[in-house]
């Protein structure tokens, strides 16, 4: 048990600071709001510098375009590169989830076609997936596709989704419709690839709680695709969803910074109505103590995953732990931080309310964090059933017609 | 399997059942201020104050609230008001913080008007309570200077021949308020000031806060003039006085808003489906609701341990106004995060509701010292009274 | 809102009074271990002279044997008696919960019969609900009464109860058995009474973790009962037991003292690392300060209850709150307690550590308390689906034939 | 809804992912000890133990102990052990935690063995360390005087002259051990002291406890002679120093009862049924064991980096081994009163397992120190960690 890199992973580290070094930006661009929003020019310029020189998509095959290199050379270049100030990654989601989905079902014209640009961060994708009947429960989708009358073949899409990250920028998407009503849920669904210009699609971004719009509602009006668009078979939707959904766990199980360090110093800064810091009180130490460890514990998770991945090994849903953690401690850390400020926490000015303000953006955020990806509910479901074997939920929606399964409505 | 009847606590509180509860009277004031603020204070008209950057307050309300002599409830007729308890004043609280009013009520009923009764000389109660049961006259309590609780010892503002100089951050209601009540310091010594904010020598600075439906400033005093309330050096145990009557009103607006909290929780959770079933039919969905009123119970029922407490002006009230606020603190804060997770992802939208409900809940912790504060304050009475036993 | 007696009951509470300070007992006795066990003598003189007094069973209708008083006055007797050490109550569930069954659904002789002993505690009574196959689940007993083949028109009854509390110094108990397992599982059921004094009942007592022994199993090989002992009509016992179980609740609600007071001395006697005492410590102030709000919630609670009691209201299921909030308040204070005495807090020998006693006691009772008389899990279905109103768990137990449904066996 | 990549601690801490795992040979070794515990550790052995009121240990499970060299494991093989590291020590602890083992391996491998290895003279090491590889020694760790933490201010025990005379209680293992490590008085200055205690002047009574599956003792000393181990006045630093490691260890011995917690939980939801299911089918019991899941995960990973930090003695060991004990506490403790929860009434008989984990999850809590004790030094550590960056 070390932390120490093999010979062969130095050598890559060695390799990857020495062009870092030598091509990372130096600071970042003004006008990158650090949601893959605003001006996305620097993060497509560094993108496409990336993949020059091999370290964009290191874990692709290389038919892909790819490097053919192990999730380890991945999670090196990764740890190296955070080390600068780079823009911020709107191809997260497309390059994360879509285009492997498309590269993993559609035929060889079309890989060769969005495989290279998405990879030099020429087009962005998003992913469509979640409607409004239906936010946890993918396979719930409503929007739904029909044959052209035609006779050409094509597709028409009609209907709604939302949830959708990065729509506003995005070229490119997946989305998953119903083809058949009539087959029970799971079975009446497909996946396609769409155009995001196309005008039969309307996008309107989602005004948050927090005060961002980083989601958009998307909405399908007789929206034309070819049957050539098709992802995997005709009824085969949910099956492909489940290869870009495993994805998406891997990649939010990542996000789990937690603001432990920040408020020991807000707790240091902050003083008691006896005159003492903060810090001092018992109350406030147990808490920082319990959020350390938990995040500690993230982090150890973590590398205990990566370990297991750099053995060859699949990390399985345990990794959904991580967000189930992670969000509940954000909301809590940044509550507790704002009341440990009494009176003066409710001031929402970063000039005025320094110590605030990060804690103020992680306290409206955090009940977001608690839902998308999977709500706190859905993935304790996941970790019982998937992680230790239990048995799933009654289901009332299986083995019957899809427009036969109960709304309420 | 039956319970043995031993428990733990061998020293058995008396039980005190006879009538606990409000009057006829109360209850249909309570439903008549339910009617009142369903039609005038729609969350539409909460959201106009919230969405519109120059708007703090809704003055409209402030106005037709006036009218209701909500206002004037608890203060006696000679002074222009209707002369009712204080329990009267619970009842419209609850249904103020059910409704999220996007009003200076607490600031002015409960802070102003109260001190002003508590401590204030005829001459003070003659003029400030009648134009308060008026609505002309709207209070802020002006104690905080900066991050961190209350202490006697960080207060700067000073008061030096019957003139204020200092700055106080943030004032709930200091954009709005007519009148503050100042903790400054005179010859040494902390006291507690009435101040007409109309006169020169007062820089407002309206705040940003985490809740924008409520008014918050910063506000700045040069010489203006400032008259004592109560007696010098009382300043500090004045503020603890009001802010103890304070916490029981407040804890019903808390409770109030927990109880909506719940409510909107509930009905979405019976209209939702997921997986072919209402989300309300998940024992994870069924839970989170029991364990909301649980708290809520644990809340209301500590808000009328308050109110007893506050009406007969018992000796009680110092901790049963800390059980209150603590409780009800407690279980809004609960209620409000956990009803936006019922609803998912429409519930983190701004259009919803849910978020209104999450703002206010921080806003009313921490608008009377945040409940840490106050678990200090419970625990220290407790034991004084241990002590005393 | 006031805390003072109507006239009425202030003359009650007088004439309360009077009778218990000429007739109290004035120190506990020594045999009496606090569970109603030991020796019963002592309680079962207390009984009678609250009966000959008019003291007991106050609420009870008057042709019962009963006062038909209110339950306030019986609330201000409670209130008054508590003053006293009397002894411990071996007849809490017979009166609580039994006989008032018994009452409901016997005929007039058998009342006559069981009621009057009963109120002078010459006899006592046991309820034999939960089986080992279910014990939340009452209404899935397996304990089976069929005709005897003689054509006497009696029943033989066969099976096993579990957590009989008071089994072993039990006269007679109340007792479901399934007396058609080809109805579905709440039809079936029949209730009847026993003797508890049958030779073909046998009582064993279980050895509980926390080292009692307050509950019993219970075997029946072969009792035979006359059809005259059946409460209710056959295959009505899920009815009749409701109205028991209802009974129960209303008692477990009451049992909600916690201990606040004890940990604030625990804490005031018993110095940190820096040598103060904790009870100054910030973490130790928060708990107990949410501690005993949440003991104050539970009493006002019961205030708001005894008020709609007085007003002729009937208290629903709400009042299971009073467990849920009590049981883990009592683990974690226990806990907390112990934990606040460092090394020293593993010690039980109650000479050595005065202050521990008390609270391991409890730490090993909360466990029980969290199960007993409905889950914590339980009674918060109650809640969501009784004061909510939120829809039942799916049950797959409902409109099969009982030896049908399905048991994992 | 996909996550923004945008999370409040933007100071990211470097990953350090390449080898945080066992090796092949270490796991090897823990399928044996779980071999070889489930051959001579059932919890039939365990219940022996508990259940004879004359017993407080099992003396020939720690002969075979001792025959598979596990008392030796990190002793150098110069001092008679087998000379392996401290990682092997992790594996078998987890395995002994997992089996509730009534054996004072803790007080003799972890704290004697590790004391003596610290700060032991090669005299002091000559002459125990063969004997604990060998079975012949048992130590106990003796600093508590009375209730609450440990501090310097309150040991009373005093050595004058080589002589050591006070009490110490309670003394986990105090009735079976050989050699007591004694934190004691010293010229006005603490000190730790090695104690024969087979030697005339010790008087041992012992004591009962919430576990009765282990020893515990009052130990009154009169003039015994004690040698001491380190420097005068390093008695303090020393406990402390021996307290991180035992603290790795325990975390593990916890993390292995919180797993078999969790595995008791899971089986006998997935075969009890309720109202015609399995009850491991209810969210309820579904989300109250995925937290005991995700709990044992924190613990786990919290041991594994305490695990590295003692074996490679990193600087970071005070901050890790106080980490894996919080983490480990907190999640024995939530899975052995949530399995008895998981098992309802049977759950709570004497004659079901439950309560072994739960009484040894309050005995491994407390024999180190009480989390809040440990919670505050890693507070301090990180203050001064925070201070220096």
């Amino acid at each position: 048990m070390d932390f120490n890199d093999t010979p062969q992973e130095a050598a890559y580290r060695q390799k990857v600071r020495t062009w870092l070094e030598a091509n990372a930006p130096r600071s970042r661009d003004a006008n990158d709001d650090g949601e893959g929003g605003g001006d996305l020019s620097a993060a497509r310029a560094w993108q496409a510098k990336k993949a020059a020189a091999g370290f964009a998509c290191i874990t692709w095959p290389k038919e892909w375009g790819g490097q053919g290199g192990t999730p380890i050379d991945s999670v090196i270049f990764g740890e190296e590169e955070a080390r600068y100030p780079i823009p911020s990654n709107p191809f997260q989601i497309g390059l994360g989830m879509c285009v492997p989905t498309v590269m993993n079902f559609a035929d060889p014209g079309t890989k060769d076609r969005f495989g290279p640009p998405a990879i030099r961060g020429e087009e962005i994708w998003c992913q469509l997936f979640s409607e409004p009947s239906g936010g946890s429960d993918v396979a719930a989708a409503r929007t739904r596709a029909e044959k052209a009358a035609d006779g050409s073949g094509d597709w028409i899409i009609n209907g709604q989704k939302v949830w959708t990250t990065g729509a506003q920028f995005s070229d490119f998407g997946i989305v998953i419709v119903r083809t058949d009503p009539n087959l029970p849920k799971h079975k009446g669904l497909t996946m396609f690839w769409v155009d995001m210009k196309d005008p039969g699609i309307e996008i309107r971004p989602i005004h948050q709680m927090s005060g961002g719009s980083g989601f958009n509602e998307v909405f399908f009006a007789d929206v034309r695709v070819k049957d050539s668009q098709r992802l995997g078979g005709v009824g085969d939707g949910w099956k492909v969803s489940l290869v870009t959904l495993m994805n998406e766990r891997l990649a939010v199980g990542g996000a789990t910074g937690t603001g432990w360090s920040q408020f020991l110093e807000a707790a240091r800064d902050t003083t008691g109505s006896d005159g003492a810091p903060l810090l001092q009180e018992s109350s406030v130490r147990e808490k920082l103590a319990d959020w350390y460890v938990q995040s500690e514990g993230l982090r150890h998770a973590r590398n205990r995953t990566m370990t297991a991945l750099s053995k060859g090994q699949t990390p399985g849903p345990e990794s959904s732990i991580g967000k189930v953690v992670a969000a509940t401690l954000m909301q809590d850390l940044a509550n507790e931080a704002v009341e440990m400020l009494d009176q003066y926490g409710i001031i929402n000015d970063p000039d005025l309310a320094p110590l605030s303000g990060g804690f103020h953006g992680s306290l409206m955020m955090a009940p977001g964090l608690r839902i998308a990806g999977g709500t706190d509910e859905i993935l304790r479901n996941i970790i019982a059933e998937r992680v230790l074997g239990l048995p799933g939920d009654i289901r009332l929606d299986k083995d019957v017609a899809f427009k036969d399964v109960p709304t309420g409505r | 399997m039956v319970l043995p009847n031993r428990m733990p606590d061998r020293r058995r509180e008396a039980c005190e059942p006879m009538n606990f509860d409000f009057s006829e009277d109360q209850k249909f004031l309570k439903n008549e201020a339910r009617r009142f603020l369903e039609a005038n204070c729609p969350t539409s008209r909460v959201r106009k104050v919230l969405d519109d950057p120059a708007a703090t307050w809704d003055p409209d309300l402030w106005k037709a609230v006036a009218g209701q002599g909500w206002l004037g409830a608890a203060i006696p007729e000679e002074h222009g008001g209707l002369g009712l308890g204080r329990l009267e004043l619970c009842v419209i609280a609850e249904e103020l913080g059910r409704a999220v009013a996007p009003i200076p009520f607490a600031s002015t009923v409960y802070v102003l008007a109260e001190a002003v009764m508590l401590a204030g000389s005829e001459a003070q109660k003659s003029a400030v309570l009648p134009r308060i049961a008026a609505g002309e006259v709207i209070g802020a309590l002006a104690t905080s200077e900066g991050p961190g609780a209350l202490s006697g010892t960080s207060i700067r503002a000073t008061v030096e021949g019957g003139r204020l100089s200092g700055t106080k951050i943030p004032v709930t209601d200091g954009g709005i308020a007519t009148h503050a009540l100042v903790l400054a310091r005179e010859g040494g010594q902390l006291g507690l000031f009435l101040v007409d904010l109309s006169a020169a020598g007062v820089i407002r600075e309206t705040l940003s806060t985490l809740d924008p439906s409520r008014d918050a400033a910063r506000l700045v005093f040069d010489k203006v003039p400032a008259e004592r309330l109560g007696g010098a050096g009382e300043g500090l145990a004045l503020v603890e006085q009001v802010l103890d009557r304070a916490a029981v009103l407040l804890a019903f607006e808390q409770t109030g808003g927990a109880d909506r909290a719940l409510e909107m929780a509930k009905d979405y959770a019976l209209e939702r489906f997921a997986f072919g079933r209402a989300i309300a039919s998940y024992q994870a969905i069924k839970h989170k609701l029991a364990d909301m009123y649980v708290k809520n119970e644990l809340a209301r029922s500590n808000a009328y341990y308050g109110a007893w407490a506050l009406n007969t002006n018992a000796p009680e009230l110092p901790v049963a106004a800390s059980a209150a606020r603590i409780a009800a603190s407690e279980a809004y804060w609960f209620g409000s995060k956990e009803n936006i997770q019922t609803h998912g992802g429409i519930g983190f939208t701004w259009a919803v509701d849910c978020h209104l409900h999450y703002r206010r809940s921080r806003q009313l912790s921490l608008v009377a010292g945040a409940p840490r504060v106050w678990k200090d304050r419970l625990v220290s009475h407790l034991e004084r009274r241990n002590a005393a036993a």
